[in-house]
């Protein structure tokens, strides 16, 4: 089983150096399969190690290994040591198994690309990172993998590096994840200063125990949820997500949709004991996850690139599960976490599927009526947009419905706050996500679609380097991880259903024990309202199609939607243009003409003074006479003086 | 002694080292400025045999007359270096040495 | 004896160099060698090495002059150690570059190449105040020269800068040296004791203070930086400014623990002021090596912060981020010299989309540049997370600086890649200017696997510097 | 009575010690200075004969103002005499820091002289009949001060020396 | 009634005369040699006698300071026979050598027999000064090189500047020898006694008299060493004279001069201590201040020099203000590399000189680091000599005077002395950076003249001897300060 998990660890590892330093005496065929076959390597390590410890009893599910000391300062030490406990696994299972589809599908999707080889490193590497942070055996380790997902979300984002945007979109991304890094550092230096060590279960023991004072746990806790909401781009450290579209879809797909956006809420579950020594930052985070979930659906409703509005969406979603893990519905969190993984690769893959086909368009105004051209495209999508909307039987039915139901089971000003938010998220997702589904594959096909329909190769397309279509919409790498993935979106919600296997919430409930459990009838009401209110999005998005009309009309509202409600302005204001000016004064006005022009001043200022002694010196020979005798008698009266 | 006391002699030679300093610093031919400095080194020899009576040791007289001989010396080479530099057709006058200076 | 030989190897090698009368091409093989042998015996000592022992190794002693108590004594604790073996390694890649690049005069400049090296060394191995102001004071002979001669076109005003400040600084320091020695009755740093002198210690600090460079003390940095050729560049931030390091762990802390009390929150201030001053700075440089030295000034900060935390953590954390960063900086400089090499410039307005097709030139950078930036998981991440958590205990808010500093690092350094890999290619960059020939990727790659190994296993560095001097609090490393 | 005598002597001697040593430094012509200077001589050796030093007042007259002065005028003759004015060029503060630094040591060394007057300069001690004269003066000559002796007599070796050589003319000197 | 017969001539110790003497009978013959021998071969012959003349007065003086353990005061303590004197003659020996291997290049026509004999006279008579014990041969033995120098810096009559030289540093030098007598003889008056130790067992210690007496007395030695503001002849003299003869002037008149104050100061005034060491200490001051920055503002480089001697003169003082026996010490030691440094780098500068047939500047020295790189690594040793980097004597030499001030208490002493340092290296490293960092000036009249530099091995060899002593004395400091240490223990501290 450890033995499992490490080549879990590893073998992404392994693939991303073979192609770094194989380099160009590697094929791009060969770069894509050892990346592919990498991650699924590391799948089957963590199916070895998920069947072992599923065979365990609920209490022994928990191991660490440790390989060596990683760190030691002082009598501070850090081991480089893994955990394989439930939560772990399921992360790896879903990293490495959705991960590996989506590696599979960029073979299809990135074939003829410039710098394949490079991209699939990045992959590698970043599936690598991801595990790194998952299966960290101690804070340290953990934000060690986050940085490095950070890390890996900055060069994929950053791939086409010769578009401006793409490179902007990714250094933004980045300091926004450098901006919650810090955070969680400042929190750990806390905890190191309290307990002297970063080790999970000292932390947690230090946290429950009440060791820690209110305020140490509070402010801990505080710099853990600033690194989760940065990486999960929940408000406010959301703005990064939406640019980080700018990198190619698999990208958005594995990084910004299934896998390295949901690590705060991996870390929330994972520190849990830390945020329920502190309460109040963990409703904080519930809070946060409920706003981002209604903003976050709002924007999507005025998004016109199919990507955006789907990564809208994933802030929304993610924001579910802030809320679940705000509330300590942990298993719910993870739940969702799971399912989102599923059917959000699925859309993205299939918006994948669809720019692909369209030569790289991304504005859904150019699209419409595909649903005839791209007939499975079509039905892989509309699994996952039913998915996402919660329309039961399919997966996000049973997660969100779960996340709601415990809201309300939380009860008071907070619980019924988290559920409105949430119903009205439900409604929200229901619209969005139709209105998306509408204009891409509904009414008269467009001319850009007609150009593409049938196989026919434009001339741009070709020169983009796209190759033979073996099929009609795209190439078999592609269609098929995007069809595995429905099945999966279709029946995934199904494990939480008793009786079919150990049920996915006692799964993690071993690890996290849940703060809230909702009541059956609780259960049944939220599904009701949610599943209603989905529905009343779905058609409310149809019926404005149909009309020809826009969701949300013209209005002040609209332009403040589509503003992203000025978070960009405003961060432009607070803190960009703030930091480039102080930065550009102390060049200026204190650099340059303090620091290092007073050393010419210094300098002149003694040449000056040089020149002037050396003038004293004026080749007349009385003076020199003059200077001798008259110092002589200062100095004789001195010495008669003082004698 | 016969007349004056010891300082007296001591303020004699003291106003002609005054003087010589004077000389040195106010004239500008070298002549002139060499004659100076003999003055300054007599007033030496004034207030060394002085002394040398004060204390009744006759090294002071001694000392006197050797400041004598090295007084001959310094003039003869001085005097060479003006002939040296009248042959060279340099004017006397210390003004005008300022070649090197700064 | 092997640290002997360490010191006098490229010593007496910069004289052979110097003197034999060699072509270019010998000059530059004959340097290389001494520079190469010279990490060999580095690595035969630190396989020697009993890292478990706080004791001093290898040392070698020889009575210099006896009336004032001054010996010639040499010799490594682990922290020294990995400063020396910081200085050969990139000593051998500097001296590379040289011979790759062709210097002309190469008789001269691979002697002084080679006499840095070995002044240096001797600066991390001296256990005598007197030994260790030779040596610091050596550096300087070399560098002078090697900026003045070799330099850009701003050079002599860059080197007379450098030389000016850095000898204000150890001037007073051999006063204090002096003062301190004689009042101790000897410039052992091992037998001498403790001072309470706060004048004695601000001499040494502001000598110090220079050759890091402190906030105030830093205006040589930039023309010094970036006139100098790449490589003594490298050298300078990688490790003639580590000799700080080595002076306040060595000299500083062991010796005054008095003023280093009174004064800790003062240089606390000045680092942290320091590290976000310099990051600020990096920010705005139009090139690449005037980022590189207002973030070599910011990092310097940092170890200044980590030195002065008053504890292991902090302390352990300087010395593996002193490595880490010499390391990172060091590789900086020489890409920058390597792309200055190719296209004329290391201004970022005419740099741009060198990425493209020019994937070793593009990976090397990128991961250098990760390494900069401190990226979690790299041995700089480790380094600067121990001297944080370290100075943690002396104020939240220096570890709070340093937090935002992370960010600004994260800003510059990214700035820095995206302008020189990224975007449209820039003027100064022609289809035709290559990708890094296998010669360079010998240069740089080494430094990059070295830190690329040490991510993997920091303790290598961070857990074996025993035999530093216990401080005020009861933390020692055992 | 016969120290009245003395005393007047002396302050005429002492007198025209001033006045020609003002005298040297005053002339235009170096000739006339030159002149004073010997006048100056004189009258100093007086003033060696008071302080019973006639040895040394011997040697003044025969080796001072016998040979040296007359190697001077030698030159001056040689070089015709120039005018050289004292209050004539150079910059003023020159010409008075001249006076106010001669006045100024002379002033100082009087001071000192008083201060040390009121001590011990008052009364002199006894002296033989044979002080001063060349005898004794001989004799420590040859074994008291005997390094003085001969040094004396090397260092007018070099200054002779020093005059043929700046004296003469030179290859050199032809091309310079 | 004294007849001759009833005087005792004196006991004459020869051997502590010797170190005088050897170059004085040098002088004798190089002064016969000018009449006698051929002029085709005068040169040879001369710098020939010079040398050997140097040379044993070094080895006697060798000898005496072996066989001078203990202090003996000759001829009626008209001179000192110990380990202080006997080891500045080595010095002054060595330096004279150096400086008669320099003066060989210099191809003059005139007086060749008679420049060596006033060379080793000059040599001679600082031998003698150095033990001079008494006020009246401390004159004469000042007078006997003075003059000696006087004549050759005018030697060269065909420069005007030679000349020029000469005149001012015969009248100044004349004035200050003035100064030093009126000095003596208050002095005298105030103790009745010339001796030194006599004057120091005088009671009449604190009068008025005494004092001024030595006021004067310090000015003129001080003038002698060319202590700031008593050094104002310096950089004119040091200019205008033949290089060979600056060399020998920097470093040996220094040196004796500052071990006479040192010697005069300790052994006849240790009352006066409070008051001297402090007036010392000032005229060290003085003397880093106005020499470092006049130094900074010039490009001749012998001006510079010359100004950067006044500094040097400055550290040295520091030594003797600190007046214990590490500040003897560290005298001594100070003045090894300093004078071979100075020579040394004169002698580069003779080099150019007469490669280039001008004078040597800044402009004229640019890039010729990289044709000559003998002349050129050995003048940046000099230069980091004086400057007092490691791995040349100077650091070691600054290390001890700085020591010996703080054992003093002198500890603002020290910071004087290290600003001075800071300042002094930038024109000391200015010339290394016209020498090597500044491209080769091709202006026409930079060429050398008539093609190919002489060859000049004599030159060489000085310049090399200059290196290695420079150089040596960083690395064998244990024994030379050894030497010193029992030099020092001479002195009554």
């Amino acid at each position: 089983m450890i033995a499992g998990a490490w080549l879990c660890l590893l073998a992404p590892l392994a693939g991303a150096l073979l192609i770094t330093l194989a380099g160009t005496h590697l094929s791009r065929a060969a770069a894509g399969w050892i990346s592919t076959l990498s991650v699924f390597v590391g799948f089957a390590g963590a199916l070895v190690a998920f069947l072992q410890v599923a065979g365990e009893s609920a209490d022994e599910r928990s191991h660490t290994s440790t390989a060596y000391t990683w760190l030691a300062a002082g009598k501070f030490q850090v081991a480089m040591q893994i955990l394989v406990d439930p939560v772990s696994l399921t992360m790896m299972l879903i990293i490495t198994g959705v991960g590996g589809l989506i590696v599979w599908y960029s073979m299809g999707y990135m074939k003829g690309e410039d710098e394949e080889r490079r991209y699939f490193a990045y992959m590698a590497l970043f599936v690598f990172s991801m595990l790194m942070l998952v299966m960290g055996g101690n804070l340290l380790l953990l934000l060690v993998g986050w940085g490095l997902v950070g890390l890996a979300s900055y060069l994929l984002i950053g791939f086409y590096h010769d578009r401006p945007e793409a490179i902007a979109a990714a250094k933004k991304a980045f300091l926004m994840n450098a901006i919650g890094d810090a955070a969680m550092a400042l929190g750990f230096f806390l905890l190191i200063a309290k307990t002297g060590s970063l080790d999970f279960s000292t932390a947690f023991d230090a946290a429950s125990s009440g060791q820690l004072s209110p305020n140490t746990a509070n402010l801990v806790a505080l710099g853990l949820l600033g690194g989760a909401v940065a990486k999960s781009a929940q408000l406010p450290l959301h703005t990064w997500l939406p640019d980080a579209m700018e990198g190619p879809t698999p990208v958005s797909a594995l990084i910004h949709a299934a896998t390295m956006v949901t690590a705060g809420v991996y870390l929330i579950v994972r520190t849990h004991a830390i945020f329920e020594a502190a309460p109040n930052v963990q409703h904080l985070s519930a809070i946060i996850g409920g706003v981002t979930i209604v903003v976050a659906g709002l924007i999507a409703l005025v998004q016109w690139d199919i990507k955006r509005v789907i990564a809208y969406s994933t802030m929304s979603q993610i924001g579910y599960m802030f809320l679940a893990a705000g509330i300590g519905a942990y298993g719910y969190a993870m739940f969702h976490l799971l399912t989102h993984a599923f059917f959000k690769a699925l859309l993205f893959l299939a918006a994948g599927v669809i720019i692909h086909h369209l030569a790289g368009e991304q504005d859904v105004r150019k699209m419409g009526g595909l649903r005839k051209v791209m007939p499975y495209t079509h039905a892989v999508f509309l699994v996952g947009a039913l998915a996402l909307a919660g329309i039961p039987p399919l997966s996000g039915f049973w997660s969100k419905d779960g996340i709601i139901a415990s809201a309300l089971a939380e009860g008071g000003v907070l619980g019924y706050t988290l559920l409105v938010l949430g119903l009205l998220g439900g409604f929200l997702t229901g619209a969005y996500t139709f209105r998306l589904y509408y204009l891409v594959f509904h009414g008269e096909p467009s001319e850009l679609v007609l150009e593409h329909a049938g196989g026919h190769m434009h001339e741009a397309e070709r020169a983009h380097g796209h190759g033979e279509h073996a099929h009609g919409e795209g190439p078999l790498s592609m269609l098929a991880p995007v069809g595995v993935l429905a099945v999966l979106a279709a029946i995934g919600g199904l494990i939480v259903i008793p009786g079919l296997w150990e049920p996915f919430l006692t799964w993690i409930d071993g690890v996290a024990e849940p703060l809230v459990t909702a009541s059956v009838t609780q259960d049944y009401a939220t599904s009701a309202a949610a599943v209603a209110l989905a529905g009343i999005g779905i058609w409310l998005a149809r019926w404005a199609f149909v009309a020809g009309r826009e969701l949300v009309p013209a209005s002040a509202l609209r332009t403040v939607f589509e503003h992203k409600f000025y978070f960009d302005e405003i961060y432009d204001a607070l803190f960009s243009r703030p930091a480039q000016l102080v930065a550009n004064r102390l060049r200026d006005d204190v650099e340059v003409p303090v620091v290092q022009r007073s050393l010419g001043e210094i300098g002149t200022g003694v040449k000056e003074a040089a020149g002037g002694t050396a003038r004293l010196q004026s080749g007349l020979l009385r003076s020199y006479a003059l200077v001798i005798a008259g110092s002589v008698f200062v100095l004789m009266v001195v010495f008669v003086a003082v004698r | 002694m016969l007349g004056p006391s010891t300082t007296w002699y001591v303020a004699v030679a003291g106003v002609l080292f005054g003087i010589g300093t004077t000389g040195v610093i106010l004239r500008r031919s070298p002549l002139i400025v060499l004659l100076s400095l003999e003055i300054m080194l007599n007033a030496s020899n004034l207030a060394l045999v002085g002394f040398s009576r004060h204390f009744a040791s006759v090294d002071g007289q001694i000392f006197a007359i050797s400041v004598m001989a090295v007084a001959a010396a310094e003039v003869c080479v001085g005097l060479g270096l003006i002939v040296a530099f009248t042959r060279r057709n340099m004017a006397l006058d210390v003004d005008t040495l300022t070649e090197l200076r700064g | 004896m092997l640290t002997n030989l360490l010191i006098f190897l490229p010593l007496i090698g910069a004289l052979v160099v110097w003197a034999a009368p060699l072509s270019r091409g010998e000059t530059a093989a004959l340097a290389v060698l001494v520079a190469l042998s010279e990490v060999a015996i580095w690595v035969v000592a630190l396989v020697g090495f009993d890292f478990g022992s706080a004791s001093l190794q290898d040392s070698a002693q020889r009575e210099w002059f006896g009336d004032l108590g001054v010996t010639y004594h040499v010799g490594f604790y682990g922290f020294s150690l990995w400063l020396a073996g910081l200085t050969v390694v990139l000593g051998a890649a500097a001296i590379g570059f040289g011979a790759w690049v062709g210097r002309d005069r190469a008789r001269a400049y691979f002697g002084l190449m080679l006499f840095l090296i070995g002044a240096v060394v001797g600066v991390f191995a001296s256990q005598d105040l007197l030994v260790f102001y030779v040596f610091f004071e050596a550096m300087l002979i070399p560098i002078y020269v090697l900026v003045g001669v070799w330099g850009g076109p701003n050079r002599i005003t860059a080197t007379v800068t450098f030389v000016i400040y850095t000898m204000v600084g150890s001037l007073l320091m051999l006063a204090s040296i002096v003062v301190f020695g004689l009042s101790q009755g000897t410039f052992s740093l091992i037998d001498s004791g403790t001072s309470g002198n706060e004048w004695v210690f601000l001499g040494f600090m502001i000598a110090f203070a220079v050759k890091a460079p402190l906030l105030p003390f830093h205006g040589w940095l930039r023309t010094a930086y970036t006139e100098a050729p790449p490589e003594v560049a490298a050298l300078l931030s990688g490790v003639v400014s580590k000799a700080a390091v080595f002076g306040l762990v060595w000299i500083v802390l062991p010796h005054f623990p008095g003023p280093v009390d009174s004064w800790r929150t003062v240089v606390l201030v000045l680092a942290a002021a320091g590290l976000v001053y310099g990051s600020l700075l990096a920010f705005r440089q139009p090139d690449i090596r005037g980022v590189v030295a207002y973030s070599s000034m910011g990092q310097m900060s940092l170890i200044v912060l980590g030195i002065f935390a008053a504890n292991d953590l902090g302390l352990d954390g300087a010395i593996l981020h002193s490595v880490s960063h010499g390391l990172v900086s060091a590789a900086m400089f020489l890409l920058a010299g390597m792309l200055i090499h190719r296209t004329g410039t290391d201004r970022f307005a005419d740099l741009g989309g060198l990425a493209k097709g020019r994937p070793a030139l593009a990976t090397v950078v990128m991961v250098v540049g990760m390494l900069t930036l401190a990226v979690p998981g790299s041995a700089n991440f480790a380094g600067e997370f121990a001297i944080l958590a370290g100075v943690f205990t002396q104020g939240w808010g220096y570890a709070a600086v340093g937090a935002v500093a992370i960010v600004l690092a994260a800003m510059y350094t990214l700035r820095l890649i995206s302008a020189v890999l990224h975007r449209a290619r820039g003027e100064a960059v022609r289809e035709e200017s290559r990708d890094l020939r296998l010669l360079e990727l010998a240069l740089v790659v080494p430094l990059v696997a070295i830190l690329l190994a040490l991510s993997v296993w920091p303790t290598a560095i961070s857990g074996h510097s025993p035999g530093l001097p216990t401080q005020g609090s009861s933390e020692a490393t055992p | 009575m016969g120290n009245v005598l003395v005393w007047i002597i002396w302050v005429v001697a002492a007198f025209a010690c001033v006045s020609t040593g003002i005298a040297v430094i005053s002339f235009t012509n170096p000739f006339y200075s030159a002149l004073a200077l010997i006048g100056n001589l004189a009258s100093l050796a007086v003033l060696f004969l008071l302080a019973s030093a006639e040895f040394v007042a011997a040697a003044q007259i025969l080796v001072y103002a016998g040979a040296v002065m007359v190697m001077f005028l030698f030159v001056i003759a040689y070089l015709g005499g120039r005018a050289d004015a004292p209050w004539a060029g150079g910059p003023r503060w020159l010409q008075l820091g001249a006076f106010v630094v001669g006045a100024a040591i002379l002033i100082e060394v009087i001071v000192a002289l008083a201060t040390k007057a009121s001590g011990g300069l008052s009364s002199d001690a006894e002296i033989s009949r044979s002080f001063g004269s060349p005898a004794e003066i001989g004799k420590l000559f040859l074994t008291d001060h005997l390094l003085a002796f001969e040094i004396t007599s090397i260092v007018l070796l070099v200054a002779a020396v020093g005059g043929v050589v700046l004296g003469m003319k030179t290859l050199a000197e032809d091309e310079a | 009634m004294i007849v001759a017969s009833s005087i005792a001539t004196p006991h004459v110790d020869w051997l502590a005369l010797s170190p005088a003497l050897a170059p004085l009978a040098a002088a004798a013959i190089c002064l016969l040699g000018a009449v006698l021998v051929p002029s085709a071969v005068r040169r040879g012959f001369s710098v020939f006698v010079t040398a050997a003349g140097f040379i044993t007065s070094g080895v006697l003086a060798a000898v005496l300071f072996h066989r001078s353990p203990e202090v003996q005061h000759l001829i009626s303590d008209s001179m000192t026979r110990d380990r202080f004197a006997a080891l500045t003659q080595i010095l002054i020996a060595g330096f004279g050598l150096l400086a008669a291997l320099v003066s060989f290049g210099d191809r003059r026509r005139d007086h060749v027999g008679e420049y060596y004999a006033l060379l080793a006279a000059a040599g001679g008579g600082m031998a003698f000064f150095v033990s001079a014990s008494n006020l009246m041969t401390l004159f004469l033995g000042l007078e006997w090189f003075s003059i000696a120098l006087y004549i050759l810096v005018a030697l060269d009559t065909h420069r005007k500047e030679s000349l020029e030289a000469g005149l001012k540093y015969l009248i100044v030098g004349s004035f200050g020898s003035a100064i030093l007598l009126f000095g003596s003889a208050l002095t005298y008056g105030a103790t009745g006694e010339l001796g030194f130790s006599a004057i120091r067992d005088a009671t009449a210690a604190d009068s008025s008299l005494f004092v001024a007496g030595l006021a004067m007395i310090i000015a003129g030695l001080a003038f002698k060493a060319s202590a700031a503001p008593f050094h104002m002849w310096t950089p004119d003299v040091y200019e205008g004279a033949p290089t060979p003869v600056t060399a020998f002037m920097s470093a040996a008149t220094k040196a004796a001069a500052l071990v006479v104050t040192y010697r005069i100061l300790v052994t006849a005034f240790p009352e006066q201590a409070e008051i001297w060491s402090v007036a010392i200490a000032v005229l060290a001051v003085a003397s880093l201040v106005v020499g470092n920055l006049a130094a900074l503002a010039q490009k001749n480089i012998k001006r510079m020099l010359a100004y950067s001697s006044v500094s040097q003169a400055g550290f040295m003082l520091i030594a003797v203000a600190a007046n214990n026996q590490i500040g003897a010490k560290a005298l001594l030691f100070y003045l090894i590399p300093y004078g071979a440094a100075s020579i040394g780098a004169f002698a580069v500068i003779a080099a150019r000189e007469r490669e280039l047939g001008r004078e040597v500047t800044l402009t004229t020295l640019e890039g010729w680091g990289w044709e000559r790189p003998f002349h050129g690594a050995a003048m940046w040793v000099f230069m980091l000599g004086f400057a007092g980097f490691p791995f040349t004597g100077g650091m070691i030499g600054k290390f001890y005077v700085f020591s010996a001030a703080y054992e003093a208490g002198w500890w603002w002493l020290i910071v004087i002395g290290v600003i001075a340092t800071a300042v002094s290296i930038y024109y000391y490293l200015a010339v290394v950076r016209a020498m090597y960092m500044r491209p080769a000036s091709a202006r026409a009249d930079l060429i050398v003249a008539g093609g190919s530099p002489p060859s000049d091995p004599a030159l060489s060899v000085a310049i090399g001897a200059a290196v290695a002593v420079t150089v040596g004395t960083f690395f064998l400091v244990q024994p030379l300060i050894d030497l010193a240490g029992k030099a020092a223990d001479s002195l009554p501290f």
